[in-house]
């Protein structure tokens, strides 16, 4: 039972100041990149649902009401798992990580954000489609096709474009 | 490399997959015992088993044995069918014994017969999970429900030994797992394990419902400890099974994250260790250092653990100069502290005694179980997945591979020890080599029905995910292979005539990591709600009542 | 009359402070380990609570020993205050007291080990094993102590002894009883019968409410008891110096003990018996020196 | 009002028609002959106390030889009770009075065995030792001596199985055909020195006056005195016949075997040394030194137990231990000149007699009726027996924690004051002292493990028991009254033990004690026993009840639903034995050797017992002889 190393152990002990830390009483610091609570910023998000598509816990959803014409996006934090795929996949930073992490509350509504969208109508027969923001970045930012089509709903633009093809063939075969 | 080929041919074996990771080799089942017998004779050991449901391709069901063959830097992987009428194979457990588990499991999982078998028994399902019910099965819905059958557990009891129920819920262990301890006086007669009560069901959850880049971040929570080393271990297991080739940087980046997680897993073991002997002012030490290092990973990944960095193809972001320096710093910080912690420690006569020549687990039957890690290391087994099977940016790098030779917890805690100083001096290299360049792959294509192995060394030795590819960037089947899984057979091993008080060393020693384990069973877990009622329901059952 | 007041200030004293140190000891660890650690007050704080907290009984249990054995082994530490002065001067001597004192200590060990077998569980079995084992360890080297005061004082009673002539012989006594107070006090890395991550706290395992209130309490007593008595044998016998003395000394000791304590590992059951039998030479060495009167 | 001398002789006679039951019929004659043999202890008590208050003294002349003194003394029978003797004839008539009434309903119990045998001799080995007791001449003592043995020899026998036989066999052989030659030699020596005259009276003048000329000789008297009268009590060398013997004979008589015959060998020894004996330091200082080895021997041998029978049988070793060694200290201190602390020793020793007799019958008499329950003496096979058993429980958990010396019950009294008198002597005596109550924890630890193994820890298979019959736990409870009531109010005893000292001519005074500080008294001391009887034994419970428990759970085997498992009796305090290691090594060499040597008397005494008779000659031959011989002593009387 050599007392040398508890010896040294203690003095090292005595001699630096205590660690812990004040946290709830003071702010505790936060690196910069900080994965934190995601934030979805109304204003900017054109319901594409991308990062819903690559969120891996499922904890951004959506769901579209064809009665109302609204699109609501749903991010639920208690499964958030803050990986940042959102962030990465989102077209246009609407959704970032901030560095809030205090998540904590006594309501589980707290921790949903939703975001409701209105949904574009087909021109052709009515139904709803996508969010109108959508289609506007679509025809901002998107590749350079038919614009109209974008105001299709999927049935009708497969109708159309079989229309369309149709009628291009039998005008070449013309 | 020719001669374990030749081995194999002459075995009737026939290799279908020549990579430089793995080899896939087809045998059939009249041949699978003698060619397994004959490898583990030219020095590979069991690795793990994979059971996989083929029907809808070709009507086989497939038992994948993977060993680890060093010599030759392989994998090798073989393969035996069987048709859904015929689902016979004979066991290798008779001849390694290694694959018990493995095996088992994949009756479990899949209802293969393995004869011969000398333990037949049901290992990670639970017991009022119905027979005849095989949730890997491509017919069995990942949200399927069943009806859980109550069954009488039959106790033993032992007249000439006081039967101590360590766990699910015990100070020693972190994690629900159960030791059935035989204690004559405070001597270990015997000890029974039982385990796999987390069931979280990330295989058929991958295989049913998530993509070949969500896996990653589900892998990653495999581990509450060592999650990274997972996540990039799917990573390569893709890459391999793809051919994907991961630019420079990115492989760098990934050993500087996987080094930095084995430097706080080491350190939160010592941490353990020091609490289960006692000594809790040690335990303190530790995981105050240990803090500097969360703090590195935090700075560098933006999560105390949960780094998400990697994807397949590569990784998310990117080091610059500034966190290089801070790195740098804080890591020689820690390595100073823990010398003198190390040294201080050592001195003490009563920790040494508690550790020395306690949990005996002799070389040979170390190589037979198939241990890991620093486990195998501290058995006198120079194995090493960095050295033996190089991946990421280790190829490109010099360190040294601790073996001690006590074959007891002091050889475990000694390799550990070690390890911190290898991984701070390679972390040191990896920054200082760090070429620039991409970081990421974004565009790949995925085949079909594609094999793939991956393996890293991680902190508790080596982690193997097996996947093989399917259309639509999903995986047909993923199977992860934590450390633990090949290191708990050998606990009772090591328990066997130890002194009671010694049990939670000799558990920690092999530094177990249940979840890791325990995940690879299935539960519906959309619901959120436990289909199983275990034991281990019975008793919150009862407090709440 | 004047002992009888004596005695009940001294067990309210130690009534009051033995939880309260617990805590300073406590405070003391957590910044060795260079932590803030919880107030001073922690321990009364978790005796209080303990005693507003439901009693669960095991159903395999037997019930009059185990409800009644925390009790007696508390009330058996109090009734050892009654010989053992601490803050005033005075108590109930009589011949042979140190003996009643040993025996008191005793059979706390004996009733909690009851306790724990009247509870029907595998580790407060391994764990009550444990705590006899060394509770005749301990007996053993209390044995030398006190045979070898009886010697030196030609006397057993506790006031002949208070304070010791400084001699050779009383010097190494007190030194020896030093490392048995240590031991006896279930310090790490001797406490190894409630060891904690082995057998879970071992004979209170079953023990909830105020039934593990009295358990540590009678704990938190043993240590101040023993400490009482050690001041006892230093301490001169005028009244001011030695209420000055005894209050120091009761912070101190238990400061320096906490100090040692945080740096020790926890010793296996037959490392703590052979290391135990090991003392018992010095033991025998001091009474041979007492027996020359040295 | 009966006059004395036939007060003397109604136990005789009652204990010879209850003999007589041997003519029934099997299980009846064994309870007809308790019963009657209970009659017969109930006088004993009388006559001890009229014993106690004054000196009896009878002679039986059986005829009228003028001759030679030593045939004039087999002539006459010499009865004088004085109070030592009425001490030992009190404990004979209490213990065997409580035996006897136990034996009624505990022998249902036994399917087989040889009731006649037993209900013949059990009387008759009362008979015999009460007659011991009470007899005033070495050769009566010798013959009355080697009846005892024969006697109790049969009823050790009674189970007929090869345990009781080879335990019988073993009891026989070493305590007669060892240790009587022994006493023949020294009884011999006794008449050279003293000249033929074998009254107690003679040889103590003789004795003393012998002893002053030639020392060596006396101290060769001395210990071949304390070889052949202690092997009967068990001393340490030669005690290794009686964990077999006690254990194999039906309880009842388990506990008179260790509660009172093996006094007789104490009462011996104290007759011999504090009486014939002069006090010297030498002779104190042999005794006391047996005495420790016998308490080391006895209390580590007993931790390593697993038999109840057997783990008593020795801790009756280590108690004689505990009586041995105040009986020597005593003396050497009345030898050194210590007479303060030699009384005291000496009052401890006669005290831990008196306790012993009542907390080990107690606990012999528990381990039977367990046995009556469960038909199991395993340690490690019983166990919980609390909540079947409840009063069987609470007796033997006071005659646990008396034997463990727990304040304020019978043991703790005198174990304190063994202490009180050795630790403060500054002699080598004292590290007896410490030895002894360093010993005194090892004793609570093998008492601990009988009573939890037996009563608390979860059991290894199911048991459906039931309490024992009233008439068994009230003679339980009796004894258990008796274990507190002497712990409680020590002075009376105090004062019995002294004044018995007194008359023996010690110069100890009951007010001598008065002069040390505060003796257990009440009315002397500051230490009020009764306070910490009603603080801890009353006071605790009560607490605890009055707390009581909100729910009763499963048992928390760390969260899996396992049922309790019981630690195995060898598993007891593994690691304290393997620390001692050496010594048991040690002693396990010494076994070896000393069985080495029995085995060689024993073929010697076995061809010896071959020759002589085999059992049946045996038992009618002593009947007939012990017959014809009481009629002789009731013809002197009448005549």
């Amino acid at each position: 039972m050599s007392p040398m190393g508890r010896l040294r152990m203690l003095i090292d002990s005595l001699s630096h100041p205590r660690v812990t830390e004040k946290y709830p009483y003071e702010p505790i610091p936060i690196p910069e990149d900080f994965r934190g609570k995601p934030e979805i910023d109304p204003e900017k998000c054109i319901g594409c649902a991308a990062c819903a598509r690559v969120c891996p816990p499922n904890a951004i959803t959506f769901r579209d009401d064809h009665e109302q014409g609204y699109r609501v996006l749903q991010v639920f934090l208690g499964r958030c798992i803050f990986c940042g795929r959102c962030q990465d996949s989102c077209p246009v930073g609407a959704i970032k990580l901030t560095k809030e992490f205090e998540l904590v509350s006594l309501s589980k509504d707290d921790l949903y954000q939703v975001v409701k969208l209105e949904l574009a109508k087909c021109v052709r027969c009515g139904k709803y489609t996508v969010p109108y923001r959508y289609i506007k970045y679509l025809m901002e930012k998107g590749p350079k096709i038919l614009k109209y089509e974008l105001l299709l709903c999927p049935e009708c633009k497969s109708e159309v474009m079989t229309l369309i093809k149709y009628h291009y063939a039998q005008e070449v075969h013309e | 490399m020719q001669d374990i080929k030749r081995v194999i041919e002459e075995n009737n074996g026939k290799i279908v997959v020549e990579h430089d990771y793995f080899l896939l080799v087809e045998v059939s089942r009249e041949h699978v015992r003698k060619l397994a017998r004959t490898l583990f004779e030219a020095g590979a050991y069991y690795s793990t088993g994979v059971g996989s449901d083929e029907r809808p391709r070709n009507g086989f069901f497939a038992m994948y044995h993977i060993l680890n063959h060093e010599e030759s830097k392989k994998y090798i992987v073989l393969k035996v069918e069987a048709p859904e009428h015929d689902l016979r194979i004979p066991s290798i457990t008779p001849e390694i014994e290694g694959a018990n588990w493995a095996e088992r499991e994949a009756h479990d999982v899949l209802g293969i017969v393995f004869e011969g078998h000398p333990e037949p028994e049901r290992l990670i399902l639970p017991d009022d999970w119905p027979e005849g019910v095989y949730p890997l099965r491509k017919d069995f819905k990942y949200n399927e429900k069943v009806k859980p059958v109550r069954k009488e557990e039959k106790f033993i009891e032992r007249e000439d030994a006081l039967v101590l129920p360590l766990g699910p819920f015990h100070p020693t262990l972190h994690e629900p797992e159960y030791f059935e301890i035989y204690v004559d006086g405070e001597t270990i007669a015997g000890a029974r394990y039982k385990g796999f009560f987390i069931h979280r069901g990330l295989e058929k959850l991958a295989e049913g419902r998530l993509t070949i880049h969500q896996i990653p971040f589900v892998a990653e929570r495999i581990c509450g400890i060592c999650g990274y080393t997972h996540m990039i271990c799917y990573c390569q297991a893709v890459e391999n099974a793809i051919e994907l080739e991961v630019p420079e940087r990115a492989e760098y980046i990934r050993t500087l994250l996987l080094e930095i997680e084995r430097i706080h897993s080491h350190i939160l073991w010592f941490g353990v260790v020091y609490h289960l002997l006692g000594f809790d002012t040690g335990f303190m030490h530790a995981w105050r250092i240990r803090e500097k290092v969360m703090d590195i990973a935090e700075m560098l990944t933006g999560n105390r653990k949960t780094y998400g960095m990697s994807l397949v193809g590569g990784v998310r972001r990117d080091i610059d100069e500034d966190k290089k320096e801070k790195t740098l710093k804080a890591l020689r910080e820690v390595s100073q502290e823990m010398k003198k912690l190390f040294n201080d420690v050592l001195a003490m006569k009563e920790i040494l005694n508690r550790i020395e020549d306690v949990g005996i687990l002799p070389k040979d039957r170390a190589r037979s179980i198939g241990v890991v890690g620093p486990v195998a290391r501290g058995s006198g087994i120079n194995t090493d997945v960095r050295k033996d099977h190089p991946y990421a940016a280790y190829k490109y790098l010099d360190f040294k591979v601790p073996v001690y030779n006590g074959c007891d917890v002091l050889s475990r805690y000694l390799v550990r020890a070690d390890e911190i100083f290898e991984s701070i001096y390679l972390i040191e290299q990896v920054l200082d080599q760090m070429p620039g360049g991409d970081i990421m792959v974004e565009r790949f294509e995925v085949p079909e029905f594609s094999v793939g192995v991956g393996a890293t060394e991680a902190p508790r030795g080596e982690d193997v995910h097996f996947v093989i590819t399917h259309r639509g960037s999903k995986v047909y089947r993923w199977r992860p292979r934590a450390p633990t899984y090949n290191n708990l057979p050998s606990v009772p091993v090591m328990l066997e005539g130890e002194h009671l008080a010694d049990a939670p060393a000799i558990i920690g020693s092999i530094d177990p990591c249940f979840s890791c384990t325990d995940h690879v069973t299935i539960v519906d877990d959309s619901t959120g709600k436990i289909l199983f009622r275990g034991p281990l329901e019975d008793a919150i059952r009862r407090l709440k009542r | 009359m004047n002992a009888i007041i004596a005695v009940i200030v001294n067990v309210i004293f130690a009534l009051l402070y033995a939880p309260l140190i617990d805590g300073v000891e406590r405070k003391i660890k957590a910044r060795v380990q260079r932590r803030k650690g919880p107030p001073i007050q922690q321990t009364w704080y978790d005796i209080l609570k303990l005693f507003k907290k439901e009693e669960i009984m095991p159903k395999d249990a037997t019930k009059s020993i185990f409800v009644s054995a925390p009790f007696m082994a508390f009330l058996s530490v109090l009734i050892a205050y009654l010989f053992v002065p601490t803050i005033l001067p005075g108590a109930l001597y009589f011949y042979g007291d140190i003996i009643v004192v040993i025996y008191l200590l005793a059979f706390s060990s004996i009733v909690l080990f009851l306790g724990a077998f009247s509870s029907g569980n595998p580790y407060a079995q391994v764990g009550a094993n444990r705590e006899m084992s060394l509770a005749v360890m301990e007996e053993i080297l209390l044995a030398f102590i006190v045979g070898s005061l009886a010697v030196l004082n030609r006397s057993l009673m506790l006031n002949r002894m208070f304070p010791l002539e400084i001699k050779v012989s009383s010097i190494i006594l007190l030194a020896f009883y030093l490392v048995v107070m240590y031991i006896a006090s279930a310090r790490v890395p001797f406490d190894i019968a409630e060891a904690e991550p082995e057998i879970a706290e071992g004979p209170f395992i079953e023990y909830s409410g105020k039934y593990l209130a009295m358990c540590k309490y009678t704990i938190f007593l043993k240590r101040i008891l023993l400490t009482s008595l050690f001041l006892n044998f230093v301490l001169p016998e005028n009244v001011l110096w030695r209420t000055i003395g005894y209050v120091i000394g009761v912070v101190i000791i238990p400061v320096i003990l906490a100090m040692i304590e945080a740096h020790m590992g926890r010793m296996r059951i037959d490392q703590a018996v052979r290391f135990m039998k090991r003392l018992s030479v010095i033991g025998i060495f001091a009474w041979v020196i007492s027996l020359f009167g040295w | 009002m009966i006059p004395e001398n036939y007060i003397v002789t109604i136990p005789i006679v009652l204990f010879i028609v209850a003999s007589l039951a041997i003519v029934l019929k099997k299980e009846t004659s064994v309870k007809v002959s308790s019963i009657i043999s209970a009659i017969g202890s109930s006088t004993l008590i009388l006559v001890s106390f009229i014993g106690f208050m004054h000196d009896i003294d009878v002679k039986y002349v059986i005829w009228d030889a003028n001759g030679s003194s030593i045939l004039s003394s087999l002539c006459t029978v010499h009865i004088h009770i004085d109070k030592l003797s009425s001490i030992f004839v009190g404990l004979t008539g209490i213990i065997t009075l409580l035996a006897s009434v136990y034996a009624i309903k505990y022998i249902e119990k036994h399917k087989s065995g040889y009731y006649r045998l037993l209900s013949f001799s059990y009387p008759l080995t009362v008979l015999t030792m009460y007659l011991l007791f009470v007899s005033w001449d070495l050769l009566w003592l010798l013959i009355f001596w080697e009846l005892l043995t024969l006697f109790s020899q049969f009823i050790v026998v009674f189970k007929g199985d090869k345990e009781a036989i080879s335990g019988a066999y073993q009891y026989f052989t070493i305590t007669k055909a060892c240790a009587d030659v022994l006493v023949i030699a020294l009884v011999t020596l006794i008449i050279i020195v003293t000249g033929l005259k074998t009254s107690y009276d003679d040889v103590s003048l003789a004795l003393w006056a012998y002893f002053s000329g030639n020392k060596a000789i006396g101290y060769l008297l001395a210990i071949l005195a304390l070889v052949g009268f202690g092997a009967k009590a068990g001393l340490a060398p030669f005690h290794t016949w009686l964990p077999k013997a006690h254990p194999a004979a039906p309880t009842h008589i388990s506990a008179i075997l260790s509660g009172l015959i093996v006094k007789t060998g104490v009462y011996a020894l104290m007759r011999t040394f504090l009486v014939f004996f002069p006090t010297d330091a030498t002779i104190g200082l042999i005794v006391a030194s047996f005495g420790v080895l016998t308490i080391i021997v006895g209390n580590m041998r007993a931790l390593a137990q697993d038999d109840s029978k057997r783990l008593l049988a020795y801790s009756t070793i280590g108690q004689i231990g505990y009586i041995l060694l105040p009986m020597g200290a005593g003396i050497y201190l009345m030898g050194i000149g210590q007479t303060l602390l030699g009384g005291f020793a000496l009052v401890a020793s006669l005290y831990h007699t008196i306790n012993h007799a009542f907390f080990k019958s107690l606990l012999f008499l528990t381990s039977g009726s367990i046995l009556y329950a469960t038909g199991s003496r395993d340690l490690n096979i019983i166990g919980g027996l609390s909540k079947q058993m409840p009063y069987t429980a609470f007796a033997a958990l006071i005659g646990a924690l008396s034997i463990a010396g727990v304040p304020p019950l019978n043991g703790f009294v005198s174990k304190w004051m063994i202490y009180s008198s050795l630790l403060p002597s500054a002699t080598v005596i004292s590290l007896f002292g410490i030895i002894a109550l360093a010993m005194s924890a090892v004793t609570a630890a093998y008492i601990m493990k009988f009573f939890t193994a037996a009563f608390l820890k979860p059991p290894k298979v199911k048991l459906d028991v039931n309490e024992v019959p009233g008439l068994m736990s009230a003679t339980q409870i009796i004894a258990a009254a008796f274990c507190i009531l002497l712990g409680v109010y020590p002075n009376f005893i105090v004062k019995v033990c002294s004044d018995a000292l007194i008359s023996l001519g010690y110069p100890i005074s009951y007010e001598s004690f008065k002069i040390l500080p505060g003796v257990v008294l009440p009315n002397t001391a500051a230490f009020m026993p009764i306070l910490v009887l009603m603080a801890v034994f009353l006071l605790a419970p009560l607490l605890g009840l009055a707390v009581g428990v909100d729910r009763i759970d499963n048992t928390w085997t760390t969260g899996y639903p396992r049922p309790t498992s019981a630690m195995t009796s060898f598993g007891y305090y593994k690691d304290l034995r393997e620390g001692f290691s050496e010594y048991y090594s040690i002693s396990k060499e010494l076994l070896a050797f000393a069985r080495r040597l029995s085995s060689a008397i024993l073929r010697m005494s076995s061809s010896y017992e071959d020759v002589s008779y085999d059992l049946n000659t045996m038992l009618y031959g002593a009947a007939v002889f012990l017959v014809i011989g009481i009629f002789v002593i009731l013809w002197g009387v009448i005549s």
